[in-house]
Formats: structure tokens, C-alpha cells, sequence
């Protein structure tokens, strides 16, 4: 008979993995918590760092699990999951309970909670976004102030939520300095008059074209990198708001009127995520985010047989690392299952 | 009959006379303008042989263009003839309006019109023989315009890559240019095919024209034309490009007198400016044209602007200073030191919009430039140098290229002389940077600075790894030691044998530096010491011909992206033979090129360092003197 | 005024909006590479005045970015102008064309008397 | 600005507070800034709220001042604080209020290290046993005086004499809050609202009426500093923080300031005179400076007491044109020759002593 693998979570990764897994002939549930798939993907106008539609991706997700039987269950959440000899016992919130002879967990990460950064003011201050609202704003069309102005001068704070011990998390979430950077350009794009300020730790621009996108930003874009992480934010009688940060290259403390202050929000071990640990007693590292059983060739093995990772529930991941993973994970699970077989 | 005279000469005469007077009037304004030296050296060069010279001079290069046609057949031709030939229709024309006019010494119009006041001359022996020889010159004079012509619509043809772009009055008085000879043709013509006279070219032309046109009537007209178009060409000579062939003669004149361009503008800079043809030889040299594609900072469009006082500014610092030009130009005009003038002046001011001041120019103005903002150096405190005869200055460059000054001091090591590295621990700069950017008083401090470090070392030569630092020494250092470039010192170590050298059977080409080579004129002992230690390979670029890195310190402007440019460019051109090595003598050379080849770049100190053949006890020795060394510096 | 044994202490606090940046947009204007520096400071390691005195073409960067000119101003009297800097430089950044720009900068201001 | 954010920071920072038998430690400095506040503190607790509030004679300084000022080791500092602990313990109480927000900071900070570092708290019970034989039990609720008058600020509010409003246009008083550093900078969660928007003064200026204004500087430390101010050619540094929260403040055109802290108000009211000697630069409405009330004066005054049993005339900037605002009478030739200060009732254990 066919084997049957669930998927847990509907984004980048979910997808990818039960698109591969249907096409090499597995039956596949997709558990989904939201009542669309895609994830954080949905959330987001263009990807770096070709600053294509994020739409185009989109597209080839959905396209991959169209065109093959994948049952998908949106707005659907797990409240019971364990492991009996052989195969895994799931029920869902809709009491639907399911058996699969493997699991694959791609619950992927949620954006972190601006607010917890309470010197910045997030949805204290008028006019203090995060990055995906920004994202909102480039879908619509329009960059505005509550007062329906554009902005003049726009603040971007690299790192928010990462790299910060006092919010808990020590890593670095690795995506948000090339997003700063090219929600920078594209703030410059709809508002060529404006001036931009990123104000960062360490631009790290590690992935393939980043850099190249950073030098763009700085020569044909004339945006501003300041390097020093923003103490505090207030707002000004005029309603504006000032920030306070010391460019540590000129070792001078900095003070400065902002019209928007844009929050490049660092990436978290999702909700979801953090339940399923409880539920399946999987292993969770310090930084929150599933352990594998290998860092080098097990990147996608759980510390129970049958249990899978695949993208961003393991670590902050651009998309296409993202899906490399999911593929990986879906030649875990076929062997897996092989073995199981035999 | 003999008709003496007739209304469509008055254009003519006006604009005759007006050039005269006006060349003369211009004349004495330059001739006031000069300094006095100056002026006693050009009333010298009124006599003996500096006069012959500038005779010769004038024939061979205003008339003939020697100089165009050696580096360009067609473009010489067209000037040749156009010059040349027109001198020659003006001369015999008066010889023929001396012997078969009416009465001797007549007015000039008569020599240019002859044909139309003796129209029926020309039809027997002696005077058909003469009238062919006008023909013959005509002829020669309209090839070369033909030239002229296809040139300004198709550059390609007469070998030009670019050709300079005008400005109004420089089309109206080409346009007037070109009218004149064929006017003149066509004016003979039907007055000969009239009187059925005239030679081959007129006669023929002439009496086919006649068969189906009214001779008679039609002559009268271009008459006119011929006259009109010589008036206006005369009339706006002065402001327009072609004011450079009276120029000219006096800028000849001048240099044969010894007049040079010093470092301040005058009438010589501005009758250089005026004697620049605009033949577009320095655009056709220039690298940042060809490899960069930089094609409006070369020094004919510096002269123009100059002439239509723009700011040139922008154009002034935008150049390699590699001086190809420099050799290149026929007028020789002395380019480098010309631009070097521009940068240390301030923006002119523009009073050329008067049409009043196109024709008599303030003295080119360079607005006193606002306060320098001061340099202070006061930092540099003085310490007592050690005492050596020989000094080693590696210069800022060296020091970025380790592997030279290494080299260097092995060599000089090897070698027995008792020397000091005097800008071991870094040094303060030669001075050359802040020149070539115009700021000649930051730089006198500099200068001042290590000339003081120099005297008090005692020493009694100095050595620089670098051209740059080279030249200022030699040029603008008042020092009383001898200043030798590391190449001229190894070869002079070498001649009287304190270092032997092993011969390498490696393929070696030579890059000669500008600052060196056309810069200061050292071309022969780099190749020299090639030759003698490896097997030392010509290229197309040598010598004054030389090509430039692209690095040079020179420009301010240009970016990086296009230095790039323009090394490749060069390494290309220098390693087509692949040679082993690509040998130069200047850090700056060796940095920027090697970064675009894969050619091994070399200076020749580390080529020489190579080939040292040292007996075993002095190597010991040196080998525990480096590592001292090396202690020392940790 | 000092009747109380101390005066008021001035902030060190670069003070974004009230500066001019007026020679930084100078700058801009007519050398972009100016924009290309990150501040690795590989121009201030190898320079030849900066060997001698507190002379670095990173912190001027930075200085006439953020419009300090005063201080811009007295350092940048020290450079040599050796040129060093363009050659190490990562960014391809025209640096002597920046100094010379901003002295012409200020010569252009009458703010400053030389 | 959006309250409802700010709301949601507030309810996450609450932080539980005694509502009788407190154990009241006095401040080092405050007795000679303002002494008239403390005693409003006492008379509010006991006579208008009924509240039983014990003060030991034998108190001494928590040593905070000279802690923060680098002359005290933090073990002498532990030690010290044991005492005051050991007398509250004596006394039977358990519930610590300090008068000094530089003493709850340390005891605050102190009880954390023991928490962190049982061995340390061991070692320093036997200090305390071996110098002075005594014995501490740690309290069960440590809450500075400010917080307690937060806790009751509804009752107060209720039995309030007048509002923080001005009685011609009826406008609230637009009021500046200054939060002493060592309230809750150190340990957010130690003070109510947290240490980016403190409620607990904000608390009361809106339950009275007032309205408080949040300008940027409003973090601001008062410059105080200890280091700062304790040496005179610090001073300099001292006095700029004042002048900057000033000038941050000024365009919001504040009717006054109301503080925490013993230091704060003493320097930004002082500090007002000295810029003004120094720049001639005079702040608040047509120059008469800005008010600095401390919360207790605050509070005695909605209540009702008479302006100068508060002492609100040992105030360097005039506190008259706030007194007009709300309408308190008081009489002007009372300013300064103090009558007897009205009865009310003191210390049990203080009556006789």
C-alpha cells in the first residue's frame, strides 16, 4: 500500500516537501494552521536580492502541489501527536485523526515581536513599522505616514531581535541586513526624494549578490549606512520622532529627526513550532529553533526515527536554502521509508 | 582691354586689410605682454640662426607639416596642400601680376584676380606655360580640400578616429574656407571659357562650362562669391580656429628664441592656445580617449576652451599628465607644462560673450584663486639623519610594493656603498602629488621638509625607487647631491662593477614609466640593464612612444573603473609576444598593471636582486645583515 | 560665566539636523565614488601623513558625512595628497579627488576664512 | 502616540504592593532638600488613609549614596542593608518601603544577588551576626514610597480637595514625569510600567486630573550621578543633563515637573537658577521657571494641606503660579515665617523618644 507522510506546515518548505514527496508517489496530508498555505512568503512584495515578485515563487509552490493529489488541511492544527511502534498517531483541532508512517515538520519561523523592543516604541509611536509592514505598504503601492504624508527621512534598525541577549536571542538572523538593504532601494524607488539611514552592527552580506546589492544601495542609491544599533527612539512635539545612536565610526554619539523608523524584525522559532515540541518531545536548541541530530549531514533528522525537519524551523534560512532543505528532507523520508519497508 | 578696377574686390580688401592690421595691432599687445627676458630673447631671435631656424621651421612645418604627415600620410596631405598650396597660388600669383600686369607693384587684389582683369592673358607660350603652373596649384589646393571635406563627414577616410567639434564661428569661416577655391575655379573658369584662355583645369573646364552656360555673365557672380568668402574668411579669422596659421609663425619665432611655457600664463600660453590647429593628433594618442573613452578632456579641447575662455578646470584635472601628447604634437606645443598652468589657476572669467573681447582678449586672466586653504604640516618634526653618501628614498609608492624595496636594499647591499634607507620607517611625500594637483605652496613645505633631511644626511647622491619622486627632485628641489633613479644608479653600480649580475634567459619587455621616460628622459639605462642581465624584446610602444599605466597620480578625476580600462589596455599591448616578464622601473607602473595580467610584472631592481651573483661569504653575510634587519624592524 | 567653580559642559552629540552638509553634498555631487566607502580604514593604515599625526581619511569620511566641518576643516590641512590611499582602497573610492573637493569646498564658502 | 500600546506595556509591568503594616525607611538627603515631604508621606498614610506605617529611630543610611558615589564596597553596603532588615524584622513587620528611590535600587539590586548567590546572603548574615548579633529576615514585599501613594492613588483621588487642573480654562495641567534612575532602570520589573514608560507617576497625575506630557528626553537622567554632583568640577556634566531635559522639555510648554527621587527634584529645581546665572536663560511660562513638586507635595496638595506645611517654600523656582493654576489658597505672608506645624499623628514608637 502507498505510504502516507504528513506535512506540518503550509509555507516555503511544507510545500516544496509535499509537492517532491507526491511526485515520488507518497500520499501526503499538508497540515496548515492558516487558511491559505505560503507562510511568510505571503507577507512579502519582492525576495532579494534580484528583487523578483514574490508572487513568481508563490506560483511554483502552488504549481508544485496542483498538480499532484496532496490532501491539504488549512486552518488546521495539531493537538495530539505521538509515535506508536511503527507509524505516528496525529489528531488535529478538528478532532480528525490521522496515522502516517513519517512526519516531516516545516512549521518555520514567525517574525519577531517588534514590541518586545520597547525603546522603539512599536505601536507605541506613530510611524515606527517593521519590515513587513513595510512589505505591506510596497504592496499597496503607497508609502505613508498615519497623516497620509510620504516620508521625508526614514530610519531602517538592522537587528531588531537578533543578536540581542536582551530579548533572549544571541544569533543572528542572517536575512534581515540584505532585506534592509533592499527595502532600502525600494523606498528610494517610490520616494526618490527621500533620504534613507540604515544603522547597523555589522552589514553582513554573506549570501550570493548581496554585496553587490549593498554597493548598489550606497552608489546609485545614495543610502546612508551608519554603524551603530539605536538605543532609543522617542517622538518629537511635531511627531516626529528622534532616535539616538552612536556612529561608532566617528565615535561620536548621533541624535537625529526620522519621519518613519522601519524595524528589520529578526525570525523566530514559530508558535506552532514550540507546540509541536512540547506535543512529539522533540529537542529544541538554546536559540529555540528544532535541533537536528547532525549539523553537518543529519540537518534534517529529529531526535526521534520517523521525524523530519525541512527549512527555517531549524535555523533563519533564505528561500532557496529553504527549499534546497526540503528537498533534502524529502530523500530522508524516502529512505527512511525504504528501510521501514524492508 | 585692361580694366583696373571693380566693386566685388572691396570685400576682399576690407578683410585683407582688417587681418593685417589686426595681426599687427595683436602682435604688439603680445609683444607688450611679455615678460622682459622674454622680450630681450625674442629680439635676439630676430638674428643669426635661431631666425634661419624659424624660417626653416615655418616652411617645414606650417607650410609642409612635416611632422602631421610623418604620423599621418592623408591628414599631412590635406594640410600640405591646403597650406602649402595656398602660399604658392599667393606667390606666383603676385610674381604673374608682377610681370604680366600692366605696371609692377600692383595691390594685392590685382595678383588674386589677375585672371579677371587680364582676361584674355594666358593664350601663348610663356604665359599658357605659367597658367598652367596656377592650374597645377589650384588642382593640388582642391585635392587637399577634397580631403578636408570628406574628412569633416567621414573621419575614417583620412585616418582620423576623432575629429574636433566646432563651435559657430569656426563653421562659418570653414564654410567661407571652402567657398573660396572653388569659387576661384568656377570664377576662372568661365572667364577663360569667355576669352577661351585659361589651361587645363580653368581652360577645359571652362570652355565645357561655356558651351551650354553664358560664360560672360555667369563669371561676374562668382567673382564676387570668390571675394566674399576671402573677406569673411579673413574677417573672422581672429575668432575662429583657423586664427592658428598666422599664430603660428609667431610661435615658431618664439621657441626658436628660447621661450618657454614656465609656470605662468602669458602670451606665450595664450599664442600656444591660439597655434593649436585642432588636427586632433593629441585626441588620436590620448589613452583615456581610446582605451577609456574619454573624449573631451584632450588637449585640443583644453586649448579651445581656453580660446572661448570656459572654465577648463574640469578639463585640466581630468588627464593621465603622460605627456604622449607632448611628443606627439605637431605644433609642439608644450602641452604638459601648458595644463600644469591651468590647474594651479583659478576658473577664468568668462568675457568672451563681447564680440569686442573674441577679437582683442583680455590677457588670458587667471583670477587671483581664493586663499588656498593652507596645508599644515607642522606635525613633521625634524630629526637628525644619519650620515651616509648615499641616500635611498623608496617614496610612498615603494612602500606598497615591498617586493622593490627589498630588492633594492639587497642590491644595495650588495654592492659596497655606504648608504642610509632614509624613509624606512615611512617618509613624508616627495612633493609631486600636491603639484600635479596645482598646489605648488603645500608642496614647497614638503619639498623644504626633505631637502633639509637631505643636506643634513651629507650625502652625496640620492637614490628613489620612484619616478614621481624622481622628477620633483631633479626639477624642483634645489639639492646639491646627485639625484639618480634606482635604474641609472644599478647601471652605474654594474658599469664600474661593484655587482655582478648572471644572465637569465628569460623573455623580457619594457614598460618605460612616463614620469621617467618622457617625464625626465630616462629611456636608455633601464634597457640597458634588461639587456645585459635577460634577453630584452622590443615592443611597438617604446621609448618617447611609451604607453602610459593608467595609474598615474595625475588625475584627479578619472575612476578607478577606468584606470582599469586603460591598464588592461596597456598590459595587452605590452605582453602580445608573451614575454616572461613585464619589466618596468616605477611601483606605480608595476601595481596598477599587475592587477590586470597574468604576465609576471616586475620592477627591474627585483630583476637585478634575481640575478645577483654573490660569493658565498658575502651572501652569509647579508643573509645575517637582512635578518638583523628583520629583528630591527620586529 | 564661572561664579559656581564649573561651567556648563558642551555635548559631544553630533547633532544630525542642525549640521551642513553642505561640502558633503559637494562631494557627493562631483566625486559618487564618496558613496562607495564602508569605513574599512585600509586608507588611514597606510597613510603617509597619518604616520606622522592624528590623520585618518576614514574619520574625515565620516566627519563631512555627518557635517562636523570644523573639525574636517582642521584635518584636512594635513594630507599629503601621496595618493597611498587610492591604491589600497577596496571600494575603488577616488580619495584625493574627496580631499581636493572638500578644500575647493570650503575655499567656495565664505564661512570659513583661510 | 498610541495609548493602547503604551497600555500594554503598562498592564505587563505590574508589580504587587503591600496595602498596610509598612516598615518606612527615610532618605539621606531628602529631610534637608525637601523635609516637608516625608512627613506628607507619613500624614497621608496614617491620618488621611489609615494606614499603620512603623519608622525605626535606629535607622541609619542604606550607604546607597556612598555606594553609587564609589566609597562604599558593595559587601559593607549588603551589611548595612542586613541591619536595616534585621530592624524590620525586630519590629515585626515585613513589608519595606524606602523614601529614597537610590535605596530601593539597592535593596532591590541586593535582594537580587542574594536570590542569584545564596553563599553571598550567607556570608553576610554572618557579618551582620558577628558585628552587631542581630538576625534579618528578608522582606515579603519591598515597594518604594511612590509606589504606595500609586496603590492608593484612587483613594486619594477620591478624597482629593482639588484636581491637577487649571481652574480658569479647565484644562488638565500639563505635567513632565521624572522617574529616579535606580526606580526601575536596573530592574524594569521592579517598577511599575517598566522602565521605558513608567506608570507609577504617570498614575497618579492622571487619577488626579493632570496630564502628563512624554517628551523626548524624558529618560533622561537628572544629572545628579553622585559622581557627577558630589564632585564640584563635575558639576559641568551634572548640570548639562538638567539643561538638556530642559530644552527637550521646554516646547511642551510643561505647567510643572513632578518627581520621585531625592535627587531629581532638588537639581532640576536648583539647576533651573544656576543655567539662568550662568546663560541667562530662563525656562517655563514667561520665565517663571518650572515647578518641581516631589510626589508627596503632589499629593499633599489635592489633598488639601496648606502649601507651606508641605515646604513647598524651600523651593528655589516659585511654586505660586501652579498654586493660581488649580486655585489652592494659601497666604503670602505666610511664606516664610512658619507658623506651628498642625498636629498630626506620629510614630507610635517616635511619641516619647
Amino acid at each position: 500500500m502507498k505510504k502516507h507522510v504528513v506535512v506540518i506546515g503550509g509555507g516555503v518548505a511544507g510545500l516544496e516537501v509535499a509537492g517532491q514527496l507526491s511526485r515520488v508517489g507518497i500520499d501526503v496530508s499538508l497540515i496548515e494552521k492558516e487558511s491559505a498555505t505560503g507562510g511568510n512568503i505571503n507577507n512579502w512584495f519582492r525576495l532579494f536580492p534580484d528583487r523578483r515578485r514574490s508572487s513568481e515563487v508563490k506560483e511554483y509552490l502552488d504549481g508544485m502541489n496542483m498538480n499532484h493529489d496532496i490532501r491539504l488541511h488549512t486552518n488546521t492544527t495539531i493537538e495530539k501527536f505521538f509515535r506508536n511502534r511503527n507509524n505516528f498517531s496525529i489528531t488535529t483541532n478538528a478532532g480528525k485523526e490521522m496515522t502516517a508512517d513519517a512526519v516531516i515538520i516545516a512549521t518555520g519561523f514567525d517574525l519577531f515581536k517588534s514590541a518586545r523592543k520597547e525603546e522603539y516604541g512599536y505601536g507605541i509611536y506613530d510611524n515606527v513599522i517593521t519590515s513587513a509592514d513595510l512589505e505591506k505598504m510596497f504592496t499597496e503601492g503607497k508609502i505613508a505616514l498615519t497623516d497620509g504624508t510620504a516620508p521625508d527621512t526614514i530610519g531602517i534598525i538592522h537587528c531588531v531581535g537578533s543578536r540581542d541577549e536582551k530579548v533572549g536571542n544571541f544569533y543572528c538572523s542572517k536575512l534581515c541586513c540584505v532585506t534592509a538593504v533592499k527595502q532600502a532601494i525600494e523606498i528610494r524607488e517610490f520616494l526618490p526624494d527621500s533620504k534613507v539611514f540604515c544603522f547597523y552592527m555589522d552589514m553582513r552580506m554573506g549570501g550570493a549578490l548581496y554585496e553587490e546589492l549593498y554597493r548598489e544601495a550606497q552608489e546609485k542609491w545614495g543610502v546612508n549606512f551608519i554603524r551603530g544599533k539605536v538605543s532609543e527612539a522617542s517622538e518629537t512635539i511635531e511627531n516626529g520622532l528622534l532616535i539616538k545612536v552612536e556612529d561608532t565610526l566617528a565615535g561620536r554619539p548621533l541624535k537625529m529627526k526620522l519621519d518613519l523608523l522601519v524595524l528589520m524584525a529578526g525570525m523566530e522559532m514559530s508558535e506552532g513550532g514550540k507546540k509541536i515540541a512540547r506535543l512529539g518531545g522533540l529537542n529544541t536548541g538554546e536559540n529555540k529553533f528544532f535541533v537536528a541530530t547532525d549539523s553537518h549531514y543529519g540537518s534534517n533528522r529529529s531526535n526521534i526515527e520517523g521525524v523530519f525537519y525541512a527549512g527555517t524551523c531549524t535555523a533563519p534560512m533564505n528561500i532557496t536554502e529553504t527549499i534546497s532543505h526540503a528537498r533534502s528532507a524529502v530523500v530522508e523520508v524516502v529512505d527512511y521509508l525504504k528501510i521501514a519497508k524492508s | 582691354m585692361n580694366i583696373q578696377f571693380d566693386p566685388f574686390v572691396i570685400p576682399f580688401n576690407i578683410g585683407l586689410y582688417f587681418i593685417l592690421l589686426y595681426v599687427v595691432t595683436r602682435s604688439i599687445i603680445w609683444f607688450r605682454d611679455l615678460s622682459r627676458p622674454d622680450k630681450l630673447r625674442l629680439q635676439r631671435g630676430f638674428f643669426g640662426t635661431a631666425f634661419a631656424m624659424s624660417l626653416k621651421e615655418i616652411f617645414m612645418e606650417s607650410l609642409i607639416h612635416r611632422k602631421i604627415l610623418k604620423t599621418n600620410l592623408r591628414l599631412g596631405y590635406m594640410h600640405m596642400s591646403l597650406a602649402f598650396g595656398w602660399f604658392l597660388l599667393i606667390f606666383f600669383g603676385t610674381v604673374e601680376a608682377d610681370i604680366f600686369g600692366t605696371k609692377h607693384l600692383n595691390a594685392p587684389y590685382k595678383a588674386i584676380f589677375f585672371r579677371f582683369f587680364n582676361p584674355d592673358h594666358g593664350r601663348t607660350g610663356f604665359e599658357a606655360v605659367y597658367g598652367f603652373l596656377m592650374d597645377l596649384i589650384l588642382a593640388f589646393i582642391l585635392s587637399g580640400l577634397l580631403l578636408a571635406i570628406i574628412k569633416r563627414f567621414y573621419s575614417k577616410i583620412v585616418g582620423m578616429k576623432k575629429t574636433t567639434r566646432l563651435k559657430l564661428t569656426d563653421r562659418i569661416a570653414l564654410t567661407s574656407l571652402w567657398l573660396i577655391f572653388p569659387s576661384r575655379l568656377l570664377a576662372e573658369s568661365f572667364t577663360s571659357g569667355a576669352y577661351s584662355t585659361g589651361s587645363f583645369l580653368t581652360g577645359s573646364l571652362g570652355s565645357w562650362l561655356a558651351t551650354f552656360l553664358p560664360a560672360q555673365q555667369m563669371a561676374y557672380p562668382f567673382w564676387w562669391l570668390y571675394s566674399i568668402s576671402l573677406g569673411t574668411f579673413f574677417i573672422l579669422l581672429p575668432i575662429s580656429r583657423y586664427m592658428h596659421i598666422p599664430t603660428e609663425l609667431f610661435l615658431i619665432f618664439m621657441r626658436n628664441s628660447g621661450i618657454r611655457t614656465g609656470d605662468k600664463a602669458g602670451t606665450f600660453t595664450e599664442v600656444q592656445a591660439y597655434s593649436c590647429s585642432s588636427c586632433g593628433i593629441c585626441i588620436d594618442t590620448c589613452q583615456m580617449n581610446y582605451s577609456a573613452g574619454i573624449t573631451n578632456i584632450q588637449s585640443a579641447y583644453l586649448m579651445k576652451a581656453i580660446r572661448n575662455n570656459d572654465d577648463v578646470s574640469a578639463i585640466a584635472d581630468n588627464c593621465l599628465m603622460c605627456g604622449r601628447c607632448d611628443v606627439k604634437c605637431p605644433v609642439g606645443i608644450e602641452l604638459s607644462p601648458f595644463r600644469m598652468i591651468q590647474r594651479r589657476a583659478g576658473e577664468a572669467e568668462n568675457d568672451i560673450r563681447n564680440i569686442y573681447k573674441g577679437y582683442f582678449r583680455s590677457r588670458q586672466i587667471i583670477i587671483p584663486e581664493k586663499p588656498v586653504l593652507s596645508s599644515n604640516y607642522n606635525y613633521l618634526h625634524e630629526n637628525e639623519p644619519a650620515k651616509a653618501d648615499v641616500l635611498f628614498f623608496a617614496g610612498c609608492m615603494t612602500h606598497l610594493t615591498p617586493s622593490i624595496k627589498n630588492s633594492m636594499i639587497k642590491i644595495l647591499d650588495a654592492s659596497d656603498v655606504k648608504y642610509k634607507f632614509i624613509d624606512e620607517q615611512g617618509g613624508v611625500c616627495c612633493g609631486r602629488p600636491l603639484m600635479l594637483a596645482g598646489q605648488d605652496k603645500e608642496a614647497r613645505e614638503l619639498i623644504n621638509y626633505n631637502s633639509r633631511m637631505i643636506w643634513k644626511s651629507g650625502a652625496h647622491t640620492l637614490v628613489t625607487s620612484c619616478p614621481i619622486c624622481y622628477k620633483v627632485f631633479r626639477e624642483s628641489y634645489y639639492l646639491d647631491v646627485e639625484v639618480l633613479h634606482h635604474t641609472q644608479f644599478i647601471k652605474m653600480l654594474i658599469d664600474n662593477g661593484s655587482v655582478k649580475l648572471n644572465f637569465s634567459r628569460k623573455k623580457v619587455v619594457y614598460h618605460s614609466p612616463c614620469e621617467l621616460g618622457r617625464g625626465t628622459g630616462v629611456y636608455d639605462e633601464p634597457k640597458e640593464i634588461l639587456r645585459h642581465v635577460s634577453k630584452l624584446e622590443t615592443t611597438k610602444f617604446e621609448d618617447s612612444n611609451s604607453l602610459c599605466c593608467g595609474g598615474s597620480l595625475a588625475n584627479l578625476k578619472i575612476s578607478s573603473y577606468d584606470r582599469r580600462k586603460i591598464a588592461t589596455n596597456t598590459a595587452c599591448e605590452l605582453t602580445k609576444e608573451n614575454p616572461d616578464i613585464l619589466a618596468t622601473a616605477c611601483p606605480l607602473c608595476k601595481k596598477t598593471i599587475s592587477s590586470v595580467t597574468q604576465t609576471r610584472v616586475a620592477d627591474i631592481s627585483e630583476i637585478v636582486a634575481e640575478a645577483l651573483n654573490i660569493n658565498l661569504a658575502k651572501r652569509n653575510i647579508i643573509s645575517q645583515v637582512s635578518s638583523i634587519k628583520e629583528l630591527v624592524k620586529i | 560665566m564661572n561664579k559656581f567653580g564649573f561651567t556648563i559642559s558642551q555635548g559631544r552629540q553630533i547633532d544630525y539636523e542642525s549640521n551642513s552638509r553642505r561640502i558633503a553634498d559637494y562631494i557627493y555631487d562631483n566625486e559618487p565614488s564618496f558613496r562607495l566607502c564602508i569605513e574599512c580604514g585600509a586608507c588611514s593604515a597606510t597613510c603617509t601623513a597619518g604616520n606622522f599625526t592624528s590623520f585618518s581619511l576614514r574619520e574625515l569620511n565620516i566627519l563631512i558625512k555627518r557635517g562636523e566641518n570644523d573639525q574636517v576643516y582642521q584635518s584636512l590641512k594635513k594630507c599629503m595628497l601621496c595618493g597611498k590611499c587610492s591604491l589600497v582602497c577596496p571600494r575603488g573610492v577616488n580619495t584625493r579627488n574627496i580631499i581636493i573637493l572638500a578644500k575647493k569646498a570650503f575655499q567656495l564658502s565664505d564661512e570659513y576664512t583661510v | 502616540m498610541n495609548p493602547e500600546g503604551k497600555k500594554a506595556i503598562w498592564s505587563e509591568y505590574q508589580k504587587e504592593i503591600a496595602d498596610d503594616k509598612f516598615f518606612y525607611v527615610r532618605s539621606c538627603i531628602r529631610q534637608n532638600f525637601f523635609p516637608g515631604s516625608e512627613v506628607a508621606f507619613l500624614r497621608i498614610m496614617r491620618d488621611v488613609l489609615k494606614k499603620d506605617v512603623f519608622e525605626h529611630p535606629c535607622h541609619t543610611t542604606c550607604s546607597g549614596i556612598g555606594y553609587h558615589g564609589d566609597v562604599v564596597p558593595v559587601e559593607t553596603a549588603m551589611t548595612v542593608v542586613a541591619r536595616q532588615f534585621a530592624l524590620m524584622t525586630e519590629a515585626g513587620y515585613s513589608n519595606y518601603v524606602p523614601s529614597c528611590i537610590t535605596s530601593f535600587g539597592l535593596y532591590t539590586e541586593i535582594l537580587d544577588t542574594w536570590h542569584h548567590f545564596p553563599q553571598v546572603e550567607e556570608k553576610v548574615r554572618k557579618q551582620l551576626r558577628k558585628a552587631t548579633g542581630r538576625e534579618f529576615e528578608k522582606p515579603k514585599n519591598l515597594a518604594h514610597a511612590s509606589d504606595v501613594i500609586y496603590k492608593f492613588r484612587k483613594e486619594i483621588a477620591a478624597k482629593a480637595k482639588y484636581k491637577l487642573v487649571n481652574k480658569e480654562t479647565g484644562e488638565p495641567l500639563k505635567v513632565v514625569d521624572h522617574i529616579g534612575c535606580h526606580y526601575a532602570k536596573m530592574f524594569p520589573s521592579k517598577g511599575v510600567g517598566g522602565a521605558e514608560y513608567p506608570y507609577v507617576l504617570t498614575g497618579m497625575v492622571e487619577e488626579w486630573g493632570g496630564q502628563i506630557i512624554d517628551y523626548p528626553e524624558r529618560r533622561h537622567c537628572c544629572g545628579f550621578g553622585f559622581r557627577q554632583y558630589l564632585v564640584q568640577a563635575n558639576r559641568g556634566f551634572s548640570i548639562a543633563c538638567s539643561k538638556e531635559k530642559f530644552e527637550s522639555m521646554e516646547p511642551y510648554k510643561p505647567d510643572m515637573i513632578i518627581t520621585n527621587c531625592p535627587g531629581c527634584p532638588m537639581f532640576l529645581d536648583r539647576w533651573q537658577y544656576v543655567i539662568n546665572e550662568m546663560e541667562g536663560k530662563k525656562y517655563g511660562q514667561n520665565g517663571e521657571g518650572i515647578p518641581v513638586f516631589t510626589y508627596e507635595e503632589v499629593a499633599g496638595l489635592v489633598l488639601g494641606f496648606d502649601p507651606w506645611d508641605l515646604g513647598l517654600q524651600m523651593h528655589q523656582i516659585d511654586c505660586e503660579p501652579v498654586l493660581n493654576k488649580i486655585g489652592i489658597e494659601y497666604s503670602k505672608e505666610d511664606k516664610y515665617n512658619l507658623k506651628v506645624i498642625p498636629s498630626y499623628s506620629r510614630s507610635r514608637n517616635l511619641v516619647n523618644v
